[in-house]
């Protein structure tokens, strides 16, 4: 290895070490600030103004937000992703192309708004009641994780071997087939990053849901009750928060970190790990 | 005459041209695949031999720069009046490069007969007597489990082969078959395809004019993306009315004289 | 040289309107070059504390650590919160008692109060927000269950869109329409006797000094009073 | 085809139109409401209060952060993920991966008060003036894109196939000039993809970016001055515009989407674009 | 004696080991191969001669499942001694699968010079000259700046072995160069490395016997991962010593005698 390389290879580490100390550092700050306040978090109500900080309304609110906004956007963004990649000519996909890709930068307080303005006053009428509610949160944030999704999942497609998607048609494969018993599973963790991305942005996103989930800090009990995210819920007091409060704010900040590192590990293991490469 | 040879042909071309972006590979090839047969293709590197093959199952239609004109007959039928995927599992193909999926060795050989439906025994016993057929059994016997990749040249060579026979096609295209076998392994494809000769119509590129001679019926002699000659093998091989196909067997002929000279064998 | 700000301003969002016409007014009256950041009552503080800004606003009170760490509030203009419903809801008024009652969830349906059946919806701000704090020092606790959104205009849009939704809001906001504004204790808001008005004020860091102090005294000069008005709060001469 | 697979296919195209449709809708609102504004657009000075709607401060302000940003992290994204799939051990990757999974799903407003709290600081005790800067702004949005750009380029590089890796270093290429000379170019169309995710990102983002920037409504003429964005100003607006002045905010909202499109398939077509696949 | 061997030799292995996972694909390989001359590789398909090959250049390395054990020397000395990027400048590699980089036909082969700095006119002739010996030139002079991933296999195979020869290395490893060669072209590359023969040492891996015996000097002959028997060519391949080998050489045999069926030829 010459000089220049070892210097890169140098540069690459300290870069990693940096981004790597940079996330511990957040982690760390976060967990210093919010330690104290560990304890207080096991408790199923959240009201400041009482001196009650239990998380689990927040959990649920995250966790089903994300839940149903994925459960929706998966299936859709890697069947978007296959189209761009596979069945769509290529001057369809650059149609459909730059139109998701216009989505993807759409600002959530846009998105917030479109669904305060749309999906909310949809909601109440149809189904009556507030409108504020996880089901607008989950329609929101599916369509902002959409584009993510279909972007990744259509370059993983499009790496797969050219010659793999031909020895399966010679095999007779209908394209359907084709896709489903092969480019899927050979793009498998490309897929998975796609999702694991849209994980992350889908349980770290705050406005746009914030501005259409109703914010109630109660576990929902149906998918028009309003629900409150770990996300918003930061998003929302701690501008104003102090001691006690401030502190529980940043120890579920902490946990939310913790929620998303395991829930990742959790896909990928689930998706058979980038170890099998 | 073309025109009967076309009729009683399982497959056939007439003024097959494929392009490529805009450079013609192929400039208007009219053959005849009759069925129950060995029909080899040789001529030289890039002369249009695997061109052809691909027209053949409509492997061009899977690339947007490829363009292929003039008319492919099978049973004397034009091949796109056909459903692509039922023409395809009528007509299997093993590419001149090994192409194993990233799965499993069974799950490569399994991948065709899952495709039709078929489960449980039944694919075991496909898989197994397709991967006998190609001589790989004995090798792989032990890990029909891992993964393909782990495969030597010639050994993923013999399991795309598998992964062909299992569909139990009418008709064999072979890109170079047995580029990457050694002479043991090779001698037992061949067994195969002489085999394999009295059920379908085979198509074989073949880089070994002896290979040719020992397998073929007819042979069709490729040059600059046309059909120079083609004729019963022993014609061809052996007669060849063109002037080209002279010079490109003489060339092959180096190989022999250089094999007398290479002193003989102990037996 | 600390760059060519002459007096750094950071807090509330909802005084970000008014601290920047007051800055705008003071310039022109021929005072130092202002920047204000609307950046969150609290954030305001910490910008305060760090001596990153030389005045804060807040559109709460001071809890009374914040006082002992020496922070001191300046109230220049009264928020008025308007109670609102659904244009459709019959309700023309409601006691301070009813109110509270209300937003404990102690009454949960609007036929209690007289209006067609139906659950009532509550809608409030963010814990720790200035209008909820007021809301709270002056009407009562709110239920923990309540849906909450985070800016007047939201809560605006909310109760124009649900028929059963109540909340309280910033009179300036509420007047934009849509919205039925509900009497207390039988004044409507903006009328002399409405009982929830809340102070916002400037904050300085020990007693106000120098630029600030000139400041601070522009916000309650006449002219500065009447830049309140016009943002829609109550002056507070 | 099969009917299963027309139907796959229908499904599919469906699910194509459906989400341009949706793209289309939001533009179309967005546009619609801002319409009648559309005029007054086109001036210097941002100051509703006065009846000035001119974007050029703002628009200044989302592309000076979004190029400021991209420029940290682009590169330092891509030798990220270069790093995991190419430099590191497997043991190694699996410890910088995680990390920087879990700074992906740091919630906007950690990032921001994070960055109220550290960053902002920082610059004011080092540089002098409020802090609130384009700097602060680029540095918290850098930190907020890298995640995306190393995932998603770590995946284009892995799926290079290791024949080609192999190649180049039978050539007696040493790692850097495999990476540099094969692998960069042959991960092209991932790496654009990468790009392109974060610049839309980059350009959305609202929350943290508001939180540091200052958001005076003036072109920044130094790194220290604070700026406003696009978005950041509809976040910081729209809850209580009105009349001419939500319709100004629409309007600039619709050329954010323009924006973005713009910067989109300029970045496509200086990486050559996808048609080369 | 092996020692002595060793000692002369460009390239020695001892008790070279290579291991998949946990699978062993090389169970103890010592081997000599002289300068100046071809030693041909042969054995049946997925006897491990790909992996000796890939040993010696160091590209198990790169595979996190390889491991390598034993000692491989050059000119006498552990090659692990060498930084990794000196040693394959002075071992090329041809491939068994042919791995164009997906550039145009012209970066393909400047890869390797271009690493080193040479740039303008003197990288043209270099490229110019490598696709010339490589056998390509002709057909692709009008072609140089298009996409190699456009070549059909046999070009794809004779680009990559320009690609090697650009760096003008001193021990050049080739896995089957003529696999996917017509006999024209393999005739062209047989007179390569015959000519190669005069200044380097030259590994050749084939399943062809006849191609052995035309150029090799030295024949190694491997079955499970394991040398057979290694002597000069003539020895091995006419009078083996081990029962393996003859049986192996018998079987390659089939070919001899069907050829000798297939009729007499014009000439
Ligand atoms: N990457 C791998 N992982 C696991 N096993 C492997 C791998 N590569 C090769 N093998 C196994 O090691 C053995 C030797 O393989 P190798 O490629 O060296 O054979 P070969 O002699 O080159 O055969 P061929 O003539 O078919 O190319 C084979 O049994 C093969 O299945
Ligand atoms: N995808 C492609 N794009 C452009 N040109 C191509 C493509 N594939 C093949 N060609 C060109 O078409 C011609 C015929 O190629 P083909 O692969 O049919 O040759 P072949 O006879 O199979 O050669 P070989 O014996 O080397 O495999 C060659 O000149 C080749 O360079
Ligand atoms: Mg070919
Ligand atoms: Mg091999």
């Amino acid at each position: 290895m010459d000089v220049r390389d070892r210097l890169a290879r140098a540069a690459l580490a300290a870069l990693a070490a940096v981004a790597s100390a940079g996330v511990l550092l957040i982690a760390l700050a976060v967990t210093v600030e919010g330690w104290p306040a560990l304890p207080h978090l096991f408790g199923a109500v959240w009201s400041p103004e009482d001196g009650k900080f239990g998380v689990l309304p927040l959990l649920a609110g995250s966790a089903l937000v994300t839940l149903g906004s994925l459960t929706l956007a998966v299936p859709a963004g890697i069947g978007l992703g296959l189209f761009l990649a596979d069945v769509a000519s290529p001057r369809l996909a650059g149609v459909v192309r730059p139109a998701l890709q216009g989505m993807a930068a759409v600002p959530s307080v846009v998105f917030g708004f479109l669904g305060l303005n749309l999906i909310v006053p949809w909601i109440s009428r149809v189904f009556g009641g507030l409108g504020f509610s996880l089901l607008a949160g989950c329609l929101v944030l599916a369509f902002m994780v959409l584009p993510t999704i279909a972007a990744v999942s259509e370059d993983a497609l499009r790496a797969v071997d050219p010659a793999l998607r031909e020895g399966a048609y010679a095999l007779g494969a209908t394209p359907g087939q084709v896709a489903w018993r092969l480019l899927l599973p050979a793009a498998k963790s490309g897929l998975t990053a796609a999702v694991v991305l849209a994980l992350g942005r889908a349980l770290g996103e705050t406005m746009a849901v914030l501005m259409v989930l109703g914010n109630a800090a109660a576990v929902p009990r149906s998918p028009l009750d309003p629900a409150r995210t770990l996300t918003g819920n930061i998003a929302l007091e701690m501008a104003y928060a102090a001691g006690r409060h401030r502190e529980a704010l940043f120890a579920s900040g902490a946990l939310l970190l913790l929620l998303n590192l395991a829930v990742t590990q959790a896909a990928r293991l689930a998706a058979g790990g980038r170890a099998a490469r | 005459m073309m025109r009967g040879d076309t009729a009683r042909a399982k497959l056939a071309t007439r003024g097959l041209r494929v392009y490529y972006g805009g450079r013609a590979a192929l400039r208007g090839v009219s053959l005849a695949v009759p069925d129950r047969s060995v029909t080899a293709l040789i001529g030289p590197s890039g002369c249009g031999k695997s061109t052809f093959l691909r027209a053949l199952n409509r492997m061009h239609d899977l690339r947007h720069d490829a363009r292929v004109e003039g008319r492919i007959l099978l049973d004397g039928r034009p091949i796109d009046r056909l459903p692509p995927e039922v023409l395809r599992r009528r007509i299997g193909m093993l590419f001149q490069r090994p192409n194993p999926f990233p799965m499993s060795i069974f799950q490569n050989v399994a991948f065709g007969p899952a495709l039709l439906g078929v489960r449980g025994k039944e694919l075991e016993r496909i898989v197994c007597s397709a991967l006998q057929r190609a001589a790989l059994w004995n090798e792989v016997k032990g890990r029909l489990h891992q993964h393909a990749g782990g495969l030597s040249g010639g050994q993923q060579q013999r399991l795309c082969l598998a992964r062909a026979l299992a569909m139990e096609p009418e008709v064999l295209l072979l890109d170079e078959p047995c580029s990457a076998l050694d002479p043991g392994a090779t001698e037992e494809i061949e067994r195969l395809i002489a085999e394999l000769r009295c059920s379908m119509a085979i198509v074989l590129v073949t880089h070994s004019l002896e290979q040719a001679r020992r397998l073929a019926d007819r042979v069709a002699f490729f040059q600059d993306g046309r059909l120079v000659e083609e004729g019963p093998a022993a014609e061809v091989l052996e007669r060849p009315q063109q002037q080209e196909t002279r010079r490109f067997l003489a060339r092959g002929d180096w190989h022999r004289t250089c094999r007398g000279n290479g002193g003989s064998q102990g037996e | 040289g600390r760059s060519s700000v002459g007096l750094r301003i950071a807090g509330s969002t909802s005084l970000q309107p008014l601290a920047e016409m007051l800055a705008e007014g003071y310039q022109a009256a021929g005072g130092a070059r202002v920047s204000a950041q609307g950046v969150g009552s609290t954030a305001g503080l910490q910008a305060l504390r760090t001596g990153v800004a030389d005045l804060a606003t807040i559109s709460r009170r001071l809890t009374p650590e914040e006082v002992r760490e020496g922070f001191r509030a300046h109230v220049i203009a009264w928020d008025v919160l308007a109670i609102a419903v659904h244009p459709s809801n019959p309700v023309e008024g409601l006691t301070l008692a009813e109110l509270r009652r209300l937003f404990s969830g102690e009454i949960r349906d609007w036929a209690e109060l007289g209006s067609p059946a139906g659950r009532v919806h509550l809608i409030s701000r963010e814990a720790g927000s200035g209008s909820r704090e007021a809301f709270r020092e002056l009407v009562g606790p709110i239920h923990p269950l309540t849906a909450v959104q985070n800016s007047n205009g939201v809560i605006r849009l909310a109760i124009r869109n649900d028929p059963a939704a109540v909340g309280y809001l910033s009179l300036g906001v509420a007047r934009a329409g849509g919205v039925k504004l509900v009497r207390v204790d039988g004044r409507l808001p903006g009328e002399p006797g409405y009982p929830l008005v809340r102070p916002l004020s400037l904050v300085t860091l020990g007693p106000p000094s120098g630029e600030a102090r000139a400041f601070l005294m522009y916000a309650l000069s006449p002219a500065g009073q009447r830049l309140v008005a016009d943002e829609g709060l109550l002056p507070v001469r």
